[in-house]
C-alpha cells in the first residue's frame, strides 16, 4: 500500500501519520506540500491531526481552501482511500467530503486522554480487521471535536452503516457520541481520535493497529 | 519620520530604573550624554533580567562542566551529549509577571519564548515542562489565574505539536499576587550542528526572520515618557499576545535553513527584542553591528526607533548569515511565508550603530552593555535557619489523614491540568504525567530522556541553603526513579526583592545549596534564569529555585513506573527514615501549621540509594519504583497503588509513633515493589551495601489495609485525590487553608 | 471601505460557550440575563469603492471562507 | 431587550487570527481585502427594561468577564 501525508501548514501530526504508516507498510510515505497541485500515485492520502492555519477562524477552514484539495476530492471522487485524523477530519467536514461540522467541545477545553470506542461497523476498508461491537483505546487530543449534524443528517449516517467509531463515554458532545464517519462511497473516513498513536505498545497501545491492517489488506 | 528623540533628565533617567551612578558609568562608556534611543537600549540591557547584575557574582559558583556537558549556561539553552551524535538541548524560563497580567498570553508567550531559545541552537523541540505556582485557593482570583495559564500554555504547546508531559503546580498564599509560571522546553539536535549566537567576522549580512514588528510589551519602565502621551492608552499593550501558528512555521523554517550551511550566528528574539538579540551576539562574536531600523518590518506605521529597539513583539529571529546567502535563506522563509528582510551587517568597530531615517540613532560600544554592565554584590543578611522538630497529636488516625492528604490542593492529582495539554503528540512519549519523571523516546531509536522539574519552595523559607539541596537532589531523584541517569540541570531562581539584605541572603544560600548539591551528585547546571523582585505589597514570595532536569535511559525497555503491576510484590522502601515532619505535608494539611525545621539532604547518601535503584531497573530486576516526596511514604504507597489500581497490605511492627513513619518527608528515599524471589535479594543485596531497606508488605487486593487491622478502599482514595481538582475549577469548592 | 462581518451559530446549533458565558454572569449576580449567544465579528478594510462590488465580494468570502453554512449564518455590514 | 456586545482586540494588540484570515482572503484572490480583525460578538436577552440600567449592567458585564480589558475593548449596543 502507498500512502501520502498532507502537510497543510502547522499540521503537526504529520510525521506521527507517517511513521505510523511506515512501520505498518515497511514502505515509505510520501509527504505532500500543501501548495502542490497534484498527488503523487498513492492507494492512501492521510489528512493528518494538528492544528493547520493556527486553528484560526475555524478549525480546518483555511486548510480546506490549499491548492492540494483539489487533487484530493478528485482522489475521493475515483474512489481512492482518504483517511482524516483529528484536524484532517476537521478539514474533510469543512470541504463537504464528510457532512456535519466539528465544534468546541462541550465542556470548553482541549481534551488530551485515552478514550474507549466501540468500533460499529467492519464493513469498511478501514475497519475490517476489528470485530463488530468490539471495544478499542484510542487517545484523542482536540479541542474542537464536538460532531454536529442535523437530525436528518444523523439519521442517514446511522441508516446507512457509515457510524464507525463511537465513545463509550462522551469526552467532547458529539451528537449520538459520533468519533468517526465514512462518506457515502464508504471511501473517506474521517475521525477524532489518534489511530497513529496507538501502534507500539511502549507508547500508549497497539489498538490502532487494526485500521491501519484493514487498509493494508484491502488496498494492497 | 519622528525621531523620538528628547532631552536625557535625571528624571528619565530614573523612568528608565537606573540609577544616577549607573547613568554616569553610561557618560563615562559613551564619552558624552546618552541620546533617548541610548537610553532605552541601557535600561534594557543593564536591568537585571538582561544582565543579572544582582546573581551573575554567585552564579559563578554553581559547576557546569561535565564530560557530557557540549554546552552550559551563556548561550539560549544548554547542551549535552546523550551519545551516539546525538544532543539533547534545554532550558526553563520564567513568564512570572505576564502571566498575572493575563494570564493566557502571559503564560503563553513563556512557553513560545523558551521553545525559540531551543530551536535557535538547532534542535527540535520534543518536550514541554511547566513549573506553576499559584496562591491559596481560596484568594479570589487563583480560579481564574489557574485556568487562563493552563489553557494558554495548552493553546500555545499544543499547537506546536510538541507534547506537555509534567511539571508541578503548587498553592500558597505567599504567590497570592505574584503567580510563578515557568517552562521548560527539551530539544534535540545532533552534536555536529549545534548553532551559536556569536556573530563573528565583518561584512556578513544580518537576517530578520519571522514576524513583523509592532509596540508589543514595551518597557513598562518608559510608559510615563511624554513622547507616548498623544497615543491612546491602547497604542501601547504591555503585554504580548502570543501567535503559536506563526511559531511553528518559525520554526520549521529555521530547522530547514539549519540544514544548510548558510548560517554563521542565530539568536531569537526574547526580551529587549532587536536590542539584546543584537548587542549579545555582536558581544559573543567579538564584532560590531550595524542595523537599519527602516528596514525592520513592521506592523504599524510610524513605529520609532526607541518603540523599534525595545519591542518585545514575539516570534522573531535575528541570524547572522555567510555572505551571499541571502537568496538561499530567503527563498525558504518565503515558502513559509514569513518576513524575511536584511537589516544590516557586522562589522569590526566593535561598536552598537543604529540608523533610522537615513540617521544614527545610537552608537555605542558593544562591550558597554555587555561585560561592562555593572555587577552588584549586594549586601546579605544570614537569617539563622529555623531548627527543630514540631509537636503533633499522636492520636489522629493514619488512614484518614491519608485520605485527607491525597485530596489537599498541593497533593491531589493534577489531571485536571494535563489533560488540557496534548501530551502524547509526536508518538514518543513513554511515561505521560503522572509518574516521576516524564519519559520521551529519542525518535527512532531505543534512548529516551526523563524530564523532571522540582522545588519544595516550603523547605526554602526556613532554610534556603538545604531547600537548595533538595530541589536539586528531589530533581536527581526523580529521574532515577524512572531508571535513568541524570545528567544535567537547569535552573529558574525565582525569589523577591534581592535590593533587600534578606531576601539576597535567600538568593546566595540557595545558589550554594544548587552548587553542593549539583557538586555531590555530578550534576552540571548548563543554563538557568533568574526572576527577581517577585514581590507584592513588600511582602516576598517562598524562595523557589526550581530545577528543571533531564536524565538518560539507554534502554527504554529498562524502565520503571509507579504502578503496581502484579499482586503478591513484596513493597520495600529503600533509605532510611528518623521521621522527619519539619515543614511537611502532614503538619501543614493535619494540624494546620508550618514549622520546625526543613529536612536535611545527605548528599552522599543520596547518591548511594539512588545508584542503588538505578541499578536495579538498568539491569531488568524492577519495573515499579516511586521516590518518597512530599507526604511522606504512605502516599507514595498510595499512589503507587492507585497509578496501578492494585491495593496493599501493609504495616511496620515495633512503631514508637506512627505519623513520622508514614508521613514523615526524610530525604533520598524510595519505594519499590519485586516478585518475592528478587525481593529477598534486593534486601540482601542492600543491607550488605549498608543501604537502609525495610519490608514494608505485600500488594494486593483493592485496599490499602495497615498493620492488617485498618483499611481503605482505593475508590475511596482515588476518589479523594481525583475530585479535587475539578471540584475546585468548577468552584464546587473553595478551601480556608493553604 | 470598512466592513464588518458577522458569523454567528445558525438558531438551533446548541451554543456551549454562549451557555457557559450566561451561566457565569448569572453567578455574578446579573440575574436579568437569560440567553447568550456568541459569534465572531470580522472587520475588514477593503480597497474596493464600489459598495456592490464591495458586498457581492463580501458574500463571496463568507461563503467561501469566513462561515461554515452548516452550523453559521452571516451578516455584512458596510461602513 | 436584546443586546450586542462587541469585544475586539485593541489598536496595536497583534490579531493572530485576523492576520491569518487577510492572509487567506488574499491567497483566495480577494485582492481588494487590507487589514483584518476578528473579534467576538456577544448577543443576550435581557428581562431589564429600562435602557439606562440594561447599559449599566451590560458595562459592568464587559468590565467584569465578557471583555479582557488588558489586550481588549467593547462596544454595546441596545436593540
Ligand atoms: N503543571 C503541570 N503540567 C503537567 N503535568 C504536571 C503539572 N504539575 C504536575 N504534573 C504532573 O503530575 C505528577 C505529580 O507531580 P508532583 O507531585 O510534583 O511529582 P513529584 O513529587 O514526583 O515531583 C508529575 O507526573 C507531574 O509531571
Ligand atoms: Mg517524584
Amino acid at each position: 500500500m502507498k500512502s501520502a501525508v498532507i502537510v497543510f501548514p502547522a499540521s503537526n501530526c504529520d510525521r506521527d501519520a507517517a511513521t505510523a504508516l511506515e512501520q505498518m507498510t515497511g514502505t515509505k510515505t510520501l509527504m505532500v506540500w500543501h501548495q502542490d497541485s497534484d498527488l503523487p500515485e498513492v492507494d492512501l492520502v492521510v489528512l493528518p491531526g494538528g492544528f493547520s492555519y493556527g486553528d484560526y477562524l475555524r478549525c480546518g477552514a483555511m486548510a480546506n481552501q490549499s491548492k492540494i484539495m483539489g487533487a484530493i476530492k478528485a482522489h475521493a471522487g475515483r474512489g481512492g482511500a482518504v483517511l482524516g485524523i483529528c484536524n484532517g477530519f476537521q478539514v474533510l467536514t469543512e470541504s463537504g467530503l464528510l457532512p456535519g461540522a466539528l465544534m468546541r467541545n462541550a465542556g470548553l477545553k482541549f481534551i488530551c486522554k485515552q478514550v474507549g470506542l466501540s468500533v460499529e461497523e467492519t464493513q469498511s476498508a478501514f475497519t475490517r480487521k476489528y470485530d463488530k461491537g468490539q471495544t478499542i483505546s484510542l487517545p484523542v487530543a482536540h479541542g474542537e471535536g464536538n460532531y454536529y449534524a442535523d437530525d436528518a443528517t444523523l439519521d442517514r449516517l446511522e441508516g446507512d452503516g457509515r457510524v464507525m467509531f463511537r465513545y463509550q463515554d462522551n469526552p467532547n458532545g458529539s451528537a449520538r457520541n459520533i468519533a468517526g464517519i465514512l462518506n457515502e462511497k464508504r471511501n473517506v473516513l474521517g475521525l477524532m481520535p489518534h489511530p497513529e498513536r496507538v501502534v507500539d505498545p511502549l507508547t500508549g497501545g497497539t489498538d490502532g493497529r487494526g485500521l491501519f491492517q484493514s487498509l493494508i489488506e484491502t488496498l494492497s | 519620520m519622528t525621531t523620538g528623540m528628547k532631552t536625557v533628565t535625571p528624571e528619565l533617567v530614573r523612568e528608565h530604573s537606573l540609577t544616577p551612578d549607573e547613568y554616569g558609568r553610561i557618560k563615562k562608556l559613551l564619552g558624552r550624554e546618552a541620546n533617548f534611543v541610548e537610553l532605552g537600549v541601557f535600561s534594557v540591557m543593564w536591568s537585571e533580567h538582561c544582565s543579572y547584575k544582582s546573581t551573575r557574582a554567585h552564579l559563578k559558583k554553581l559547576p557546569t562542566k561535565a564530560a557530557w556537558v557540549i554546552q552550559g549556561p551563556g548561550e539560549n539553552a544548554g547542551v549535552i551529549d546523550i551519545g551516539d551524535g546525538d544532543a539533547c538541548i534545554f532550558k526553563m524560563e520564567s513568564h512570572n509577571h505576564p502571566s498575572f497580567i493575563e494570564p493566557y498570553q502571559g503564560a503563553a508567550t513563556g512557553v513560545g519564548g523558551i521553545m525559540r531559545d531551543v530551536f535557535t541552537m538547532g534542535a527540535r523541540p520534543i518536550a514541554m515542562m511547566n513549573a506553576l505556582r499559584f496562591g491559596e485557593p481560596s484568594h479570589p482570583k487563583t480560579r481564574h489565574l489557574v485556568s487562563g495559564v493552563v489553557s494558554g500554555i495548552g493553546g500555545y504547546g499544543n499547537c506546536m505539536g510538541v507534547p506537555t508531559v509534567g511539571g508541578e503546580v503548587n498553592f500558597h498564599k505567599s504567590y497570592n499576587g505574584n503567580i510563578l509560571v515557568n517552562a521548560m522546553c527539551v530539544g534535540l539536535a545532533r552534536t555536529d550542528k549545534i548553532f551559536l549566537s556569536a556573530a563573528k567576522g565583518a561584512g556578513n549580512p544580518v537576517v530578520y526572520i519571522g514576524s513583523k514588528t509592532g509596540r508589543d510589551g514595551i518597557h513598562g519602565a518608559t510608559m510615563a515618557s511624554a513622547e507616548f502621551d498623544d497615543a491612546s492608552e491602547e497604542k501601547r499593550p504591555t503585554v504580548q499576545v502570543g501567535d503559536p501558528f506563526t511559531e511553528k512555521l518559525l520554526l520549521e523554517a529555521c530547522l530547514e535553513l539549519m540544514a544548510t550551511d548558510a548560517i554563521i550566528a542565530i539568536q531569537d528574539m526574547g526580551a529587549a527584542g532587536l536590542t539584546s538579540s543584537s548587542a549579545e551576539m555582536a558581544d559573543k562574536g567579538g564584532s560590531g553591528i550595524e542595523l537599519d531600523l527602516d528596514k525592520v518590518p513592521q506592523r504599524e506605521t510610524g513605529m520609532t526607533a526607541y518603540e523599534m529597539l525595545l519591542s518585545e513583539s514575539q516570534e522573531r529571529m535575528l541570524a547572522v548569515l555567510k555572505p551571499g546567502r541571502e537568496d538561499q535563506a530567503r527563498a525558504i522563509f518565503e515558502k513559509w511565508e514569513l518576513d524575511f528582510a536584511v537589516i544590516g551587517f557586522t562589522t569590526d568597530t566593535s561598536r552598537f550603530v543604529i540608523k533610522h531615517g537615513g540617521a544614527v540613532v545610537a552608537d555605542i560600544p558593544v562591550t558597554a552593555l555587555s561585560d561592562e554592565a555593572p555587577i552588584y554584590e549586594r549586601p546579605y543578611a544570614k537569617r539563622a535557619p529555623v531548627t527543630g522538630a514540631p509537636t503533633f497529636d499522636k492520636s489522629k488516625p493514619v488512614l484518614a489523614s491519608l485520605e485527607k492528604i491525597l485530596a489537599a490542593p498541593d497533593m491531589a492529582s493534577r489531571r485536571w491540568v494535563w489533560e488540557q495539554y496534548d501530551n502524547s503528540v509526536m508518538n514518543d512519549t513513554v511515561q505521560h504525567p503522572g509518574g516521576d519523571a516524564a519519559v520521551v523516546r529519542v525518535h527512532g531509536t531505543k534512548k529516551a530522556l526523563a524530564i523532571t522539574t522540582d522545588v519544595s519552595p516550603r523547605y526554602c523559607r526556613p532554610d534556603p541553603f538545604e531547600g537548595g539541596k533538595q530541589a536539586v537532589a528531589e530533581a536527581w531523584r526523580n529521574l532515577t526513579a524512572v531508571g535513568a541517569t541524570p545528567l544535567a540541570v537547569t535552573d529558574n531562581l525565582n525569589y523577591g526583592n534581592p535590593q533587600k539584605p534578606e531576601i539576597m541572603w535567600e538568593i546566595v544560600a540557595g545558589i550554594d545549596g544548587i552548587g553542593e548539591a549539583c557538586r555531590a551528585l555530578d550534576f552540571p547546571v548548563i543554563g538557568g534564569n533568574c526572576s527577581l523582585y517577585n514581590e507584592t505589597n513588600g511582602e516576598g514570595i517562598l524562595p523557589t529555585p526550581a530545577i528543571g532536569a533531564v536524565g538518560l535511559l539507554k534502554d527504554v525497555t529498562r524502565m520503571a513506573t509507579v504502578a503496581f503491576k502484579r499482586q503478591g510484590d513484596v513493597v520495600i522502601l529503600i533509605g532510611e527514615t528518623k521521621g522527619h515532619l519539619g515543614q511537611s505535608i502532614y503538619l501543614r494539611e493535619i494540624e494546620g501549621r508550618e514549622e520546625g525545621a526543613a529536612p536535611m539532604v545527605d548528599l552522599a547518601v543520596e547518591k548511594k540509594n539512588g545508584d542503588f535503584v538505578r541499578g536495579l531497573i538498568a539491569s531488568g530486576r524492577v519495573d515499579t519504583v516511586h521516590d518518597v516526596s512530599d507526604g511522606g511514604v504512605l502516599v507514595s504507597v498510595a499512589e503507587m497503588a492507585m497509578a496501578g489500581r492494585i491495593g496493599a497490605s501493609i504495616g511496620m511492627a515495633a512503631l514508637p509513633e506512627a505519623a513520622p513513619f508514614w508521613f514523615g518527608e526524610d530525604q533520598a528515599r524510595y519505594v519499590i515493589a519485586a516478585p518475592f524471589a528478587e525481593a529477598e535479594k534486593i534486601v540482601k543485596e542492600a543491607r550488605a551495601a549498608e543501604i537502609f531497606v525495610a519490608e514494608l508488605g505485600k500488594t494486593g487486593g483493592d485496599a490499602l489495609v495497615l498493620d492488617d487491622k485498618d483499611r481503605v478502599p482505593l475508590a475511596r482514595l482515588s476518589a479523594a485525590h481525583e475530585g479535587w481538582f475539578p471540584r475546585f475549577m468548577a468552584g464546587e469548592e473553595i478551601p480556608a487553608t493553604n | 471601505m470598512k466592513a464588518r462581518v458577522f458569523v454567528t451559530l445558525k438558531n438551533g446549533v446548541l451554543d456551549p460557550q454562549g451557555k457557559a458565558i450566561g451561566h457565569a454572569l448569572n453567578g455574578l449576580g446579573f440575574a436579568s440575563v437569560g440567553e447568550v449567544r456568541q459569534g465572531k465579528v470580522i472587520d475588514l478594510e477593503l480597497s474596493e469603492t464600489d459598495t456592490g462590488k464591495a458586498k457581492a465580494a463580501l458574500k463571496d468570502m463568507c461563503e467561501k471562507l469566513l462561515a461554515n453554512t452548516v452550523i453559521e449564518k452571516y451578516e455584512i455590514e458596510l461602513k
